[in-house]
């Protein structure tokens, strides 16, 4: 018996539900040799701003109890750097690109999207979707606002809509009291996925120095720790029954935590974190939910999706 | 660069909490050049989470030594692990020290662990035949600090040593035994320093490299996520651009490139 | 040199600033011969409510990564018999009693504040505080909406404060966005000292059987894995300046880890799930906070409050 | 009850996956009762997190024997375990199976792993004279699953094998040879069941007494938090009570007392 991993997301069809999660996978050249590339359900890429950015000073990163906090402060190359120096490989790649960004500004936003979408149009296509990152809690200004308002979040999410044709998949913030309303504005805006999570605010202090951890106080958690909340919140948007796919995030360390979020609500998967961890991570996984699907009689990865029955 | 299981053959213990690895299974690293690290992870849960960066003392038949000195959780178990056990290895990664070579002057500065991949470079230097290229200064606390000394005189490398203490070698830093030894030398080229240890050793042999004009290359430590530049994690200020990343541009970096800690007194065109 | 590990948190003064966490230490008397009950700062008991509760069904516990899931339900003995049976030798122990309690309804709440402070009356003394849990994401009524809406929590705080005239501390939720305006109307309403955090709402899912690992699906998270979102809210409530003491509670497994909430600006804390892992924990951690002021050479753990500094 | 650390002195592998923990240091386990469990935990990170309860196969000497299949990560780190290496252990904790008499007659109904307590429990019988009051059923999937049989031989307690693929003793399930052997059974007095086994066994076995009216004495597993009756996360229900909790008014219940899987067709003035 063979698994068949294929699975739909909206108009958008992968090879399998797991993709690599954006900024734990750079631009994908940097995994050359480690995995195979080719057999990725989509990779999300390193989030992109109308312009490049350096990022924030070091300490950047720190390991936390099963998880690690950064404060990289979206560095990255912008997006001409992005259209001119990484999707050229990226294209070549054969697996779908979910091409992650974000803006200071709501203008920022909508510059992005049109801009990235452009480049697309210029190169003949290689962005399969863009995930607009509402909820990155590193920059000062723009993500955190944004990301927690459902009325900022909701009209932000419009003019992007109207900036692109592409698919437009959104990442939600988990620093919220009510994520389903949040998801709610950001799907009647017209949102194709909803990506959820992103990382955790939170902070590490080291007791000896009397400083903290992160040269910028606080930053987001992410690793298996945090699998549990991602779940939660992967489950109440899903029974919200909002009508779109919801890609699942958080904590993503083996095939059966894959299963475990297709059986919550979630009809594709990104890995993070544990691609430092082990950088053939993402395939691992892939094979693992293969060997699940195997063992538990199921011919499609993706008849999990949603099955999760009261205890 | 590899991702692969090695297997641990022995547990060495040199002094107290520090010991070498010796890992099976790592003909992988046999490109590994001395200077370069690797990203090594045992199997245990997801806590420690992160593999943690180590340089390589020695490479050989597919057997890869590796120096630690127990600092935290993480080498805690790997102090307590036992021959059969299996890591994950990620490696060659990083740049190396610069080559030696016959008209070279090389002052190898080390301090505690961070003598790892200066012994390995100076083993390489001496079996390629320019073993009085280079000189080696190594410190540590005390007299038990000092390890691996017989190696040292085994591959006939000329050695200075320094602790603390005064137990053994030159009583002080290893740096003031560097100067001292500046000051002594009537070498008619400037040597070049290759450094590794303790942050607050590379900063005062930074210091001593700029005061004397002196050409260096430091191998920083600094957290480190994934180790293959992915990250973003390990950013240091630098001269010529905002940050470097220690796992792809270092670890060893040239010392004109550093800007932070290392020249905190830099020339004004250094900043950016 | 000797350690000063005395604290004062408002009127009260303790031994040291490690005290167990509720619902993490049953009533003590489980812990004799395992750990130096005499030597804790002070003990936070099971929540109590004005009747006894049996608690939710089976499956109530799972491990996540560096953490676990709860659902018990509040299972406690009630006022009464936590008066009967449980007070007398709580206050023969010579260290603090802090008695957590929560109610289903508003009333429910005000009743069990008065039958706390009249049962401690009977007895001569006993309880030093009370500590009202507005925060328990696992009952269904009640606890969740109290906890989340400042204005009702606010006024629940208010109706307690005036039906007891114990020092009334009150341990809040970490599942909103903003907990410094939380805070704040708590503080207003005459809290005495802010307990932060009771756990993170999460879920588990077993994706072989398809159901959720707790039997209500969502529970607790606690321990380790949460430590970084609960120094980042301790942190936050602190500058705020709000003029409380604050009580750090979330994945404390060291002395380094209390040191972490001293400096973040708690000034004492409770150890919580490492309870089960280690039965002797506090006490450990007091000895390791101990030995970590003595090698930073300070007099007294209370130096260490509050001394965070830029990175 | 202690809180006390233990070295492992030997991993000894009985069958695939199946192995016995000798651990040093155990004095204070010296008044284990057999169907009593330890909580135990090894040197790792905080992932797992959690101690895991493990039956006790036998105390002597200081020396304790915990008998583990593999099961998920934490008995997979076990498994792993080299000589030397250091564990926490709390015990002994929990209820014990009624003791044997010279007039009882207690039939032991084990399953894979579970074997572990009524071993202890026969061998303890055996050694106080009273060998043939108890009767050893025994399962597991194969042959090759089947441990410490050369163990029941020498203390000389009569033995009832089955394997689910018949390749050794009965073909079939433990409960099924039980069934059998009751029916033909002559005794004077029913049997008193030991259980313990995997769930579906525990299930299968209950069912079985209830259809004969034996007493019954099931160890219970499921998972456990703190093991002393303090997280309340061990709950099982019951017929007297709502609760009762594993850890300290089990692992080992009488049957009457349990609701739930255990007794679905309970008659009805069990039910609260
Ligand atoms: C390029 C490089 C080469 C190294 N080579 C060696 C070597 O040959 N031998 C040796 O003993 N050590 C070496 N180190 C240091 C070693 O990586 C740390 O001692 C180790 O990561 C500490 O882990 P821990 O779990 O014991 O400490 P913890 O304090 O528990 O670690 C917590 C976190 O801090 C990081 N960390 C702590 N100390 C350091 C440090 N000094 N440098 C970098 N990260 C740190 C860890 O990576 C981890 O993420 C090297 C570091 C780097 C960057
Ligand atoms: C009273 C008692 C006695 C036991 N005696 C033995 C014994 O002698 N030998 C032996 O091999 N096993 C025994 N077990 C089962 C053993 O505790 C589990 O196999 C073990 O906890 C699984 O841990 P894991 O990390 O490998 O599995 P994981 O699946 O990774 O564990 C995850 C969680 O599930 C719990 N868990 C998983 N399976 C079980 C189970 N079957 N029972 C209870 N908790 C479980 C663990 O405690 C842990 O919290 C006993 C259990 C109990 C309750
Ligand atoms: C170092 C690092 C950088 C990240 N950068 C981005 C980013 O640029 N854009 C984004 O939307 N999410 C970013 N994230 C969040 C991840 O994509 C992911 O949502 C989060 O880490 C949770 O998943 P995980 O637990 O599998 O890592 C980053 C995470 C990490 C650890
Ligand atoms: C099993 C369990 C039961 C708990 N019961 C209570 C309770 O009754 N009242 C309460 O305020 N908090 C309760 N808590 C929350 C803890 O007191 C604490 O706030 C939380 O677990 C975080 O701390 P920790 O990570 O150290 O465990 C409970 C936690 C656990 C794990
Ligand atoms: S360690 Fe990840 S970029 Fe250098
Ligand atoms: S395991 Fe904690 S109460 Fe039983």
């Amino acid at each position: 018996m063979s698994v068949d991993l294929r699975t739909q997301v909206g108009t958008l069809s992968l090879t399998s539900p797991i993709l690599t999660a954006s900024g734990t996978f750079g631009y994908a050249r940097e995994f050359e040799g480690l995995t195979d590339l080719s057999r990725l359900g989509g990779i999300a890429t390193k989030g992109i701003s109308p312009r490049p950015r350096f990022g924030n000073p070091s300490p950047r990163i720190c390991e936390t109890a099963s998880g690690m906090l950064n404060s990289i402060g979206l560095e990255n190359v912008g997006v001409e750097g992005f259209a001119n120096e990484k999707l050229p490989f990226l294209a070549k790649l054969g697996t779908r690109i979910v091409v992650n960004f974000f803006g200071e500004t709501f203008d920022e936003y909508v510059d992005c999207a049109a801009g990235l979408t452009a480049a697309a149009r210029r190169h003949g296509g290689g962005i399969d979707a863009l995930e607009m990152n509402i909820s990155c809690p590193n920059i000062k200004k723009g993500g955190v606002e944004f990301g927690t308002d459902p009325k900022v979040a909701g009209d932000l999410v419009r003019a992007c809509r109207a900036a692109t044709d592409l698919p437009l998949w959104v990442k939600l913030t988990p620093n919220v009291a009510d994520l389903v309303t949040l998801a709610r504005a950001v799907v009647e805006a017209g949102a194709d996925c909803l990506s959820i999570i992103n990382t955790i605010t939170a902070m590490g202090v080291n007791a000896r120095t009397r400083r903290p951890r992160l040269a910028t106080t606080f930053g987001g958690l992410s690793g298996p720790a945090i699998k549990p909340v991602a779940l939660r919140m992967v489950h109440q948007v899903a029974r919200a029954g909002l009508g779109v796919p919801i890609c699942g995030i958080g904590g993503i360390a083996s095939g059966e935590d894959v299963a475990e979020f297709l059986v919550a609500g979630a009809t594709c998967v990104q890995v993070g974190t544990m691609n430092f961890v082990d950088p053939d991570a993402a395939n691992r996984v892939r094979d693992e939910l293969e060997a699940f699907c195997m063992e538990e009689g199921l011919a499609r990865a993706a008849d999990l999706v949603g099955t999760l029955r009261p205890c | 660069m590899r991702y692969f299981e090695a297997t641990l053959a022995e547990n060495e213990v040199l002094a107290p909490h520090t010991f070498v690895l010796h890992l099976d299974g790592c003909a992988a690293l046999a490109p590994m050049r001395p200077g370069q690290f690797i990203m090594l992870r045992g199997e245990w849960g997801r806590d420690p989470m992160l593999p943690r960066a180590f340089s390589v003392l020695g490479v050989a038949d597919g057997r890869c030594e590796v120096l630690v000195k127990t600092h935290g959780r993480g080498t805690a178990l790997l102090e307590a692990a036992r021959p059969g056990q299996r890591f994950s290895l990620l490696g060659p990664l990083g740049t190396s020290f610069p080559a030696p070579s016959a008209d070279s002057r090389q002052w190898l500065v080390a301090g505690g662990v961070g003598l790892a991949p200066l012994l390995f470079h100076a083993e390489r230097a001496a079996a390629a035949g320019f073993a009085s290229s280079v000189r080696l200064f190594y410190g540590g606390r005390s007299a038990v600090d000092l390890v691996l000394l017989e190696r040292m005189a085994r591959a006939g490398i000329a050695v200075d040593l320094a602790t603390d203490d005064g137990s053994r070698g030159m009583h002080g830093r290893v740096p003031s035994a560097v100067e001292r030894a500046l000051d002594a030398d009537r070498g008619a080229t400037p040597p070049t320093l290759l450094v590794c240890g303790p942050e607050p050793m590379l900063i005062a042999t930074a210091r001593l490299a700029r005061a004397r004009a002196l050409p260096a290359f430091l191998s920083l430590e600094g957290e480190m996520g994934c180790g293959i530049g992915v990250c973003l994690g390990c950013a240091v200020a630098c001269a010529t651009r905002p940050f470097r990343y220690t796992c792809k541009e270092g670890p060893v970096m040239a010392l004109d490139e550093l800007r932070g800690p290392y020249a905190p007194s830099a020339p004004a065109g250094d900043a950016a």
